[in-house]
């Protein structure tokens, strides 16, 4: 029993020390200094989160965040409610905002990329995945 | 935070697997007994929408357990009534599958094919 | 000796069940299993196509076919005695059922031996698996509609 | 209900063969032969289980320097479904044949049936034993041999061994049966099939109880008393009983198990052997030995038997028992 309240308590005990350095990165084509700070501003304001991607890309909007791992059953509810504040912001934009690893995954192997085409493509289809059901 | 992230599919996983230890102990139960009745929790806990955040929280610590088949064949029948209403949850069970069952279907006749059992202790 | 009597010296003699023991080695065990299926969750996400939503089904067949190569070596059934439940909750353990129940009754014949008793232990499972979801989702669509919960 | 043979019909060959995880016995020495295939190089567990029946009697008739015509009797049962495996051993045997079914006091009852036949002079040689192959009876009561079930301290493990005796008349040269004791069946309602040992000892108790007492003897009468696969906890609890009526410490080292002894201390097995070759393969040569070497002059082996099945225990019945004893003497 000892060893299981051993395991309980680690992740407690790591909460403390993660800190508010959050890793929140920014892709747009047009470089608008504005929308980053905007973006840097919705996330660094919601607590549950620990690092987002984002990327703008033709009248696209792609938010990938991921959740503190002990917060991840409340995973839909921070989706919805990122939804929503990205949404008032950025109302010229189709918005998706999704907590999951395989999106957060892609959204930052395309930070590198310089062809827009192919973000553009790829966001898409990041798109069809996350609306699949099993 | 991966690492978190993998403890919480340990400790989870590995308290579904204790909870299960528990019933068949102190139950007197034989597995067969002890898994039906972490599947039928399963679809209980999926039945009051406590299951997906499980899932959500500790991935494949609530995924790979036993319990995770009555969510699935759970979620896959609620989800027909949800389109089709009273027959839906009639038809729903005709659609609902889960890949456990198909794996461990297929699987088990080619092991069939390959492998003969023998008696060994230890 | 009177059957009463004789419960109560066989019950002092017999070497009682080590609950506390058996319930870490099965969460160890079980921990450990399912942080093996969380690293194949990672895999398949980063790899291939598939999201958090549909990694499940993916996970869950390697899982069982890692199962087919344990059961078939006996190694299954080794760990099995030392884990108790710790290998026998996991969908592993599932696999572990059906696999061992064809490989054992293939000598009787592919229909009636395989055929007739893969299910012979993991039967009961899928039953109450599959009863269990129609009277849930039942329970949900009545309450559903008389409007106590919604969806 | 005891009986005393007057004609004390003798043991002239004796043959135990047994499967490779039996090299851990502390009995093999004494075994006839070892096979390295659990399934006698045959295709099926049921087919090498008859095989390795097949095997005993053939190491039993050529000790004796008989061949199976001269043979008038095959007594034979082993754990299978209807005894499929010694029936088709009685097959190729082609001896007049009756299957037993005293679960794993199999060997004893069915020495009993053929010193009765002697006694009868109907049988000038009768090959009398029992047998048991750990995958298909396993496969049988329990689940199939790759499943991952936790078995308690209390579990057992089917041995794969064959044990076979020839009896015929009288010879002061070899081990004669002068009694034995046919047990009832008792049932103290015991549900546990992990746990044979505890439901077979008083079935155990009440055959040697009334052997001794019907033939006047003490423990000490004895130099050996062996019962045949309780265990190491069911022995515990026998003992405990006899100790309850009175017996002495130094009366009860008398009292060994066959399936107590039979893996040594290897934690592997639990609480040690079971099965019907368990008793036949130690009895047919251990003890025959012994008794042949003049160290045991007078022996009681008391073979038990748990007479459940798959269906019966399922159906939620407890596990009747039963135990039968022979006691052999060597002038």
């Amino acid at each position: 029993m000892k060893k299981m309240a051993f395991f309980f308590f680690v992740p407690l005990l790591l909460t403390g020390c993660s800190g508010n350095e959050k890793t929140i990165e920014v892709y747009d084509v047009l470089d608008d200094a504005q929308k980053r700070v905007e973006v840097r501003e919705v996330l660094d304001s919601n607590e549950d989160v620990y690092s987002g991607t984002a990327i703008f890309v033709d009248q696209q909007l792609l938010v990938a965040v991921q959740a503190k791992p002990w917060l991840d059953y409340k995973k839909e509810k921070i989706e919805k409610e990122l939804t929503k504040q990205f949404e008032e912001r950025f109302t010229e934009f189709d918005v998706l905002v999704s907590a999951d690893y395989k999106l957060f995954w892609e959204a930052n192997k395309l930070m590198e990329e310089k062809d827009q085409q192919k973000v553009n493509d790829k966001v898409k289809k990041l798109k069809e995945l996350e609306k699949e059901e099993t | 935070m991966i690492f978190i992230d993998f403890l919480l599919a340990f400790v989870i996983g590995g308290f579904i697997c204790l909870i299960g230890q528990l019933i068949m102990d102190f139950g007197k139960l034989t597995p067969g007994h002890t898994l039906s009745i972490l599947v039928v929790a399963g679809a209980i806990l999926s039945g009051l929408g406590l299951y997906q955040p499980l899932i959500d929280l500790a991935g494949a610590g609530a995924t790979i357990p036993i319990t995770s088949f009555g969510h699935s064949l759970t979620q896959g029948a609620i989800a027909e009534a949800q389109k089709h209403g009273w027959v839906g949850v009639l038809t729903g069970m005709f659609e609902v599958t889960s890949s456990g069952i198909s794996a461990a279907i297929v699987f088990g006749f080619i092991a069939a094919f390959i492998f003969k059992p023998k008696g060994k202790a230890n | 000796m009177e059957q009463e009597q004789y419960k109560n010296l066989e019950q002092q003699i017999t070497p009682p069940t080590p609950y506390m023991k058996n319930a870490l080695i099965a969460f160890f065990v079980g921990g450990i299993i399912c942080t093996i299926g969380h690293a194949i969750t990672y895999f398949y996400i980063i790899f291939f196509d598939f999201t958090e939503k549909t990694v499940g089904n993916p996970t869950v067949s390697t899982m069982i076919f890692l199962s087919m190569l344990l059961t078939g070596f006996g190694l299954y059934k080794k760990l099995g005695q030392f884990a108790g439940a710790g290998s026998a909750v996991p969908v592993t353990g599932f696999g572990n059922a059906v696999i061992s129940a064809a490989i054992e009754h293939r000598t009787e014949g592919v229909v009636l031996g395989i055929g007739g008793n893969i299910f012979k232990l993991a039967g009961s499972v899928i039953l109450f698996g599959v009863a269990s979801a129609f009277f849930v989702a039942l329970i949900k669509l009545i309450l559903v509609t008389i409007g106590v919960v919604q969806w | 209900m005891v009986i005393e043979f007057k004609s004390k019909p003798s043991i002239l060959a004796n043959g135990a063969v047994a499967g490779p995880l039996e090299k851990k016995s502390v009995f093999y020495s004494y075994f006839d032969s070892i096979v390295e295939d659990e399934r006698w190089n045959e295709k099926t567990n049921e087919q090498g289980h008859s095989t390795m029946i097949l095997d005993a009697c053939d190491i039993v008739m050529k000790k004796a320097n008989i061949k199976n015509l001269d043979v008038d009797f095959f007594l034979s049962g082993d754990l299978v479904n209807q005894m499929t495996p010694s029936n088709f051993a009685a097959r190729e045997l082609a001896i007049s044949f009756i299957g037993l079914f005293s679960a794993c006091a199999t060997s004893v009852s069915s020495v009993i049936i053929a010193s009765l036949l002697t006694e009868l002079g109907a049988s000038q040689l009768a090959i009398a034993g029992a047998a048991s192959q750990h995958n298909a009876i396993e496969k049988q009561f329990r689940y199939p041999n790759y499943y991952g079930a936790k078995k308690p301290a209390t579990a057992q493990w089917t041995v794969t061994a064959a044990g076979y005796a020839l009896v015929g008349k009288h010879n002061p040269e070899y081990p004669s049966i002068v009694a034995a004791t046919v047990g009832k069946v008792v049932d103290y309602g015991d549900t546990n099939p992990f746990h044979m040992g505890g439901a077979m000892a008083p079935a155990a108790y009440d055959t040697i109880v009334a052997h001794l007492k019907k033939r006047n003897q003490k423990f000490q009468d004895y130099d050996l008393i062996m019962t045949g696969d309780l265990g190491k906890i069911g022995l515990k609890i026998l003992k405990a009983m006899f100790a309850q009526a009175g017996v002495t410490p130094e009366e009860l080292q008398l009292l060994r198990d066959a399936g107590a002894e039979f893996y040594g201390e290897d934690q592997a097995f639990q609480a040690g052997a079971s099965g019907a070759g368990c008793s036949a393969a130690v009895y047919f040569s251990y003890i025959i030995q012994q008794l042949k070497s003049g160290r045991f002059k007078r022996v009681l082996l008391c073979a038990t038997g748990a007479l459940l099945s798959p269906l019966s225990f399922q159906q939620g019945e407890s596990i009747p028992c039963t135990a039968h004893a022979i006691e052999l003497t060597m002038e």
